[in-house]
């Protein structure tokens, strides 16, 4: 039976989460913009204490995604729900926010049961620790069949090489200095086999070998660091490979390992949905403080521009919304979700990078200015539009889909 | 909490209108197009879903199952993925017999409501839109005033679907208010009333095979309980609500059929030696066309919802009705794209998609969910 | 020293076509609409004496389009604005006037003087001539390289094989009880040569074996007839190839036949003009008339929606007859126009196709209405945007240029 | 007669600009958008070009070129290609000499025009635009009367460039008709005038090594010979046209930049075994940017004609400057989108060009034709 209602208790964890980001994070979302590749520990550790108090929150997030039969039936909507009020506190400071995040996702996915306590049980400890992904090498973009990094059994070993950019958090999650955390690397341990060659593996932070060489300087998610990690001879024990070993003669566990996307693409959907509220919430107070009302209702040929523009921009979120929204309801009731996950991060990203840029000359001078996080806003969106697969990723994967062809047919 | 899934009987509904809309009516969609009319065959088998019937109380005749504007805008959808014309024509008669359901008095509604609970296909029509420029549902120039015990309209209508058939017609007139504002009243109207004059069959671009009239009314007297629910604001824009989400529905059916057709042509389709659905410029296309689909879908679904929970949904299917107008018109121009040349010629469909995509944004009050 | 003012000769010409645009098209225009696969006998005939008896008019577009080096030295500019002139009136009329049209064309760019005087010279004659270009067929859409109908030497003929489909006045050009007139087929005298092999040969109306099979049912532009033609074992004179019969190793004279298209897509691009134009001077009016004033100047804020849709629509059409009138400007100075030739086309050929959507909206009810022509102006618009290359081949060849690919690498 | 080419001078300077913006601008627009400040050996190189000084009669020293604002437009465009903050930062004193020059008494151009043709850069200033959601250059909220002799300037400005080294700024204030409507006037305003105080610098998304502030006007006095043509509703209406055309001209140079770095990029940068280029999607995208930045820069071009032809051009600069801001701002966003990932990350310029291209819709009056 078809409902758009939010359960009581989502509801509940919702506006406690409007407050934090409210409260707790839009005070400080210029402060952390400005002083880039600075931390807000206060708020880091807060957010800690907090997810490892309640059952809300952040901390929680990446625990959950990605389990196809989660023990909380709403786990992957209460999940994006939450996403979405802190992306509207901030972008950036959500995305600082201990956990284990896509790292976490991953073992999540498809890690052992060894695994799960080995790596997973730290997110239970009183400091924060995170975990990142590492995906993505210099030469190699978007097209994850051509990672160069390698993996290579050495007895009870794996030696990994390599270079790895845009890993989001690997600062925090691959120095020890910051935390006890780990990075789940993808490596090729047969790079004739392609896609098929393909295995990720849990490198614990300050493991001999492993570096992190630098942050990135961005346009935005400032408070969030972006590092370039770099593998020499970098030895893990056998047991850290997630997966099996092998490589089969398909490229069925490369899709295994992609998979973990269908997780976490709502949740980067969830996130621009976050911004771009942002500054449609902010647009509309400043269009009433303007006496500039929105006429829902009115024939098409008595409206505004900016009237028109407004209800434009709302649509636009809440259709993104919707198929965000779906693509989670999807995975909590275990149905295959990796088209719907797709169109929802596709339709997001795009929909949030116009919005707020749409939201920036609304307010015309004022807009443009960093009096305003407006502008901000439209710096920290931008991104929803690229990571997790770009804007061009994501239709290439609902091509294949709805028109059934492989990545060899359609590429 | 949150649900995405329609339910058994829903699903139920919506299997056998597919059924019907590929079988039935896909196949009659360009004929119908080029000659103007419906085959009466379809109206009859068409009227044997018991689509009209099935929301109309027992005590009237008909099977007493609850209105639902969500169930209603999965048959829309369905209806119109066969062919909007089509379609709008089945489900003419609802026009008239939702409101009267909803907010008809029970003499109304036991004088009116039997016909349309008979074997035969029974018209029924609403005229909304009106000739002019800045047409406005809001606060329509056709007016009503009270005159002793009954109400006097007077005005001038267009596009009202099978003008020259219906019996009755729901009509959309302005009452003045005290302070000069008007707002919008239905009314029911019987064709035979003295000073209403049915116009010349209408010419359009699009959804040729539907019936449409102008329709003149010269001060037509109308008994006090043919006017619905008076000085009912809430009911008045909930009908206005209805009306957006069964054109809205119609519309995402129209986007999907156009989106189908375009796909399997390019799937068909092999130019510089692949399959044209190989080259990103039309898989992209293809792909925004699947999302914009759900998009709109999803959009139609809430607004709804909201009306089956007697909610003001005003927002929602507004937004809804503006949204589906724009997107499905450009993906049925996307869809002609991906054919090329082909697309051009009426030996395809998608020319006809196209010309009915183009009717969302201006009509008003040719469905209702 | 750059100059956006029309010289007063071209701008007198404009004039005229104007006039008889107004009195002449749009008074039958909504007559040969309803009344498919009918001809405008009188229409025609009346152009025929016109072209004849003056130097303006369509008759002369034609047969002066192509020219790389013309004696007028405004040849192509002149063309561009009599072509929309003339679309504004109507597109399907515009197309069904007689002259040489793009077989014409052909013939002018890369004929013999022999058969420009066997061939062109039938235009001077009492009665309307047509000529046409076939190259489209049921299998090959816009890939020209990918032609099926072949060409055979036999002694001093050709022999051709094949059908032709979506040709523009096929049948008044084919057919001998329409006019004395040619059709121009490409087709190929050794497939295994690909592009290199695809020659065009000069095919007299009533030839033997050549068969006008039918004419299409069409959205829009109904005055003009668009014919499938079948070819079997249709003997012609061998002097009726143009261009060399060689088949050279490079595909150099592939690109020779293209350059056809550098010279009749600003044409087609105007024709788009021409229907855009129309429904934007008929929305200003019924604006003017609802007391709906364009305020240019306005702060952006003031705008109401439709006042700043019509902005768009207005700029949009200038960008695109901006671009058009260079790419014809170029051709008249002698320059290289394949890039120019195919932005102008593109662009107009996409505008055109919304501004004409954008005003049947616009005009509410009566817009969609067959009462006023704006439905029949959106319905002759789509063709810009297909024919003489879609928007998609088109975008294909500029991409081509500015990345400096060949059709190998970017297909 | 319709021609495209510029004439040999302009060609000549064109070639000038181009180089400089290839091999002084471009090497620091970086450095100088996170330093936010444009480095002084840039300014002694650009004031060399001549840019300001060529259109100064010789009287005052200048090289008495006649002032074209389509040349002015080609200069603005390679400029901006190079950087907009450096750009907008040459040119801003000809906000205020080109208004003198065409509009000013010979008194006040004896006075003030001299100091703009010396050897070192002279800072010159407008202050147009004003911190209000609702601003509109067309009706300025900052107030000039009249009074006595003078006039008095009363209201607040911002985004005015090189706000606290300008000596001498034009400001737009609105003069009150008789009826009560506002019309913009502008004015030659003194930095040390009594009441007029220059605020802190302006922090903004783009253009940051730009120097802009805002300016509080209390009752400040001028002399009648400072404002500039008075009741000229033509000249104030050029004058607008003017800026518009030398920000959309900019606009169109910033356009080039995302483009040209989007191109080579997708040339180089490999993925799925071709470089990105080969990919429709991307090629497509670059397509339409090379097709807008020329259907851009030949409607600025159109307007600048006009204004040389001195015809009334607000219809033509207006719909250029709204174009120019709104395709610009699609063409940065989609550069940025061909690099993925890279073109998030400032190493690139990619992302500067965006938060640069964002500016055109709001501001006004930052450049001059």
């Amino acid at each position: 039976m078809v409902d758009f209602e939010l359960s009581p208790d989502i509801a509940a964890q919702r506006e406690q989460l409007h407050m934090l980001a409210e409260n707790a994070m839009r005070p400080i979302a210029r402060e952390y913009d400005e002083r880039e590749h600075e931390k807000p520990w206060d708020f880091i550790n807060m957010m800690w204490q907090l997810s490892k108090a309640s059952d809300i929150g952040p901390g929680k997030e990446g625990k959950q995604a990605g389990k196809q039969k989660p023990v909380d039936s709403n786990r992957n909507l209460r999940t994006v729900i939450a996403v979405e009020e802190l992306s509207w506190g901030d972008a950036g400071l959500y995305l600082s926010i201990p956990g284990p995040g896509l790292g976490g996702a991953a073992v999540q996915a498809v890690g052992t049961p060894e695994q799960k306590e080995r790596f997973l049980s730290r997110f239970k400890g009183d400091k924060p620790v995170w975990s990142a992904m590492a995906i993505t090498e210099p030469g190699a973009g978007s097209d994850s069949a051509a990672i160069q990094a390698t993996a290579v059994r050495d007895g009870d070993h794996w030696v990994l090489n390599g270079t790895k950019i845009f890993c989001t958090s690997g600062l925090m999650a691959g120095d020890p200095k910051n935390s006890n955390g780990f990075i789940v690397v993808w490596a090729t341990v047969d790079r004739s086999a392609g896609r098929a060659g393909i295995k990720s593996f849990i490198v614990d932070a300050g493991t001999p070998g492993m570096t992190v060489a630098k942050c990135e300087d961005k346009l935005g998610i400032r408070a969030s660091d972006t590092a370039t990690l770099i593998f020499e001879d970098c030895r893990i024990p056998f047991d850290n490979i997630l997966g099996s070993p092998e490589v089969p003669k398909t490229s069925e566990g490369f899709k295994g390992v992609m998979a973990t996307f269908d997780a976490t693409r709502p949740i980067v959907a969830a996130s621009a949905l976050g911004v771009g509220r942002a500054a449609l919430d902010f647009v509309r107070e400043e269009l009433k403080k303007q006496g500039v009302e929105i006429r829902y209702g009115a024939a098409p040929r008595k409206l505004t521009a900016i009237e028109r523009d407004f209800m434009d921009m709302e649509t636009q979120l809440q259709a993104a919304r919707l198929l965000t929204w779906r693509a989670a309801w999807m995975m909590d009731n275990g149905q295959k979700n990796n088209l719907e996950a797709s169109m929802a991060k596709a339709k997001a990203g795009l929909v949030v990078t116009q919005v707020t840029q749409k939201a920036v000359e609304m307010l015309g001078p004022l807009g443009y200015s960093r009096q305003l996080l407006v502008e901000k806003w439209m710096r920290d969106a931008k991104i929803n539009d690229i990571f997790e697969g770009t804007q061009q990723i994501n239709m290439m994967i609902i091509a294949r889909r709805i028109l059934g062809y492989t990545s060899k047919e359609l590429s | 909490m949150i649900n995405f899934a329609l339910d058994d009987e829903q699903k139920l509904i919506r299997e056998t209108v597919i059924g019907f809309a590929r079988d039935e009516i896909r196949p009659h969609a360009r004929e119908a197009d080029e000659k103007c009319t419906v085959p009466a065959s379809l109206l009859r088998r068409g009227w044997e879903l018991g689509l009209v019937q099935s929301m109309i109380p027992e005590e009237y005749g008909g099977f007493g199952t609850e209105h639902s504007a969500l169930t209603g805008a999965v048959v829309a959808e369905e209806l119109a993925y066969g062919d909007l014309a089509i379609a709008t024509h089945l489900l003419a008669p609802r026009l008239l017999t939702v409101p009267l359901v909803e907010l008809g008095s029970t003499e109304l509604k036991s004088r009116l409501l039997p016909a349309f609970c008979g074997d035969t296909f029974e018209p029924g029509s609403a005229a909304v839109v009106e000739p002019r420029f800045d047409f406005d549902p809001s606060a329509p120039a056709t007016t009503l005033r009270r005159e002793g015990d009954d109400y006097v309209v007077s005005g001038a209508k267009c596009f009202v679907p099978l003008g020259s058939q219906a019996k009755q017609l729901l009509v959309l007139a302005g009452l003045t208010n005290g302070d000069g504002s008007v707002r919008p009243q239905a009314i029911v109207v019987a064709r035979d009333t003295p000073g209403l004059r049915v116009g010349a069959r209408e010419q359009n671009m699009g959804v040729k095979a539907l019936e449409t009239t102008t329709l003149d009314l010269d001060a037509c007297r109308v008994p006090r309980d043919q006017v619905l629910a008076v000085g009912d604001r809430a009911a008045m824009a909930r009908l206005a609500n209805l009306w957006r989400v069964g054109l809205s529905a119609m519309a995402v059916g129209v986007a999907r059929a156009a989106y189908d057709y375009a796909r399997e042509y390019a799937k068909e389709r092999r130019a510089f030696g692949q399959a044209i659905g190989q080259k990103q410029a039309i898989a992209f296309m293809l792909a925004e066309m699947a999302m914009e689909v759900d998009a709109m879908r999803l959009l139609v679904w809430e607004a709804a919802w909201k009306l089956d929970r007697h909610e003001d949904a005003t927002r929602e299917a507004y937004l809804a009705k503006r949204y589906t107008a724009d997107v499905t018109l450009r993906i049925a121009d996307n869809a002609l794209q991906v054919l090329g040349g082909h697309g051009y010629i009426r030996d395809h469909l998608v020319e006809l998609f196209l010309r009915n995509a183009r009717g969302f944004a201006t009509l008003e009050g040719l469905a209702i969910a």
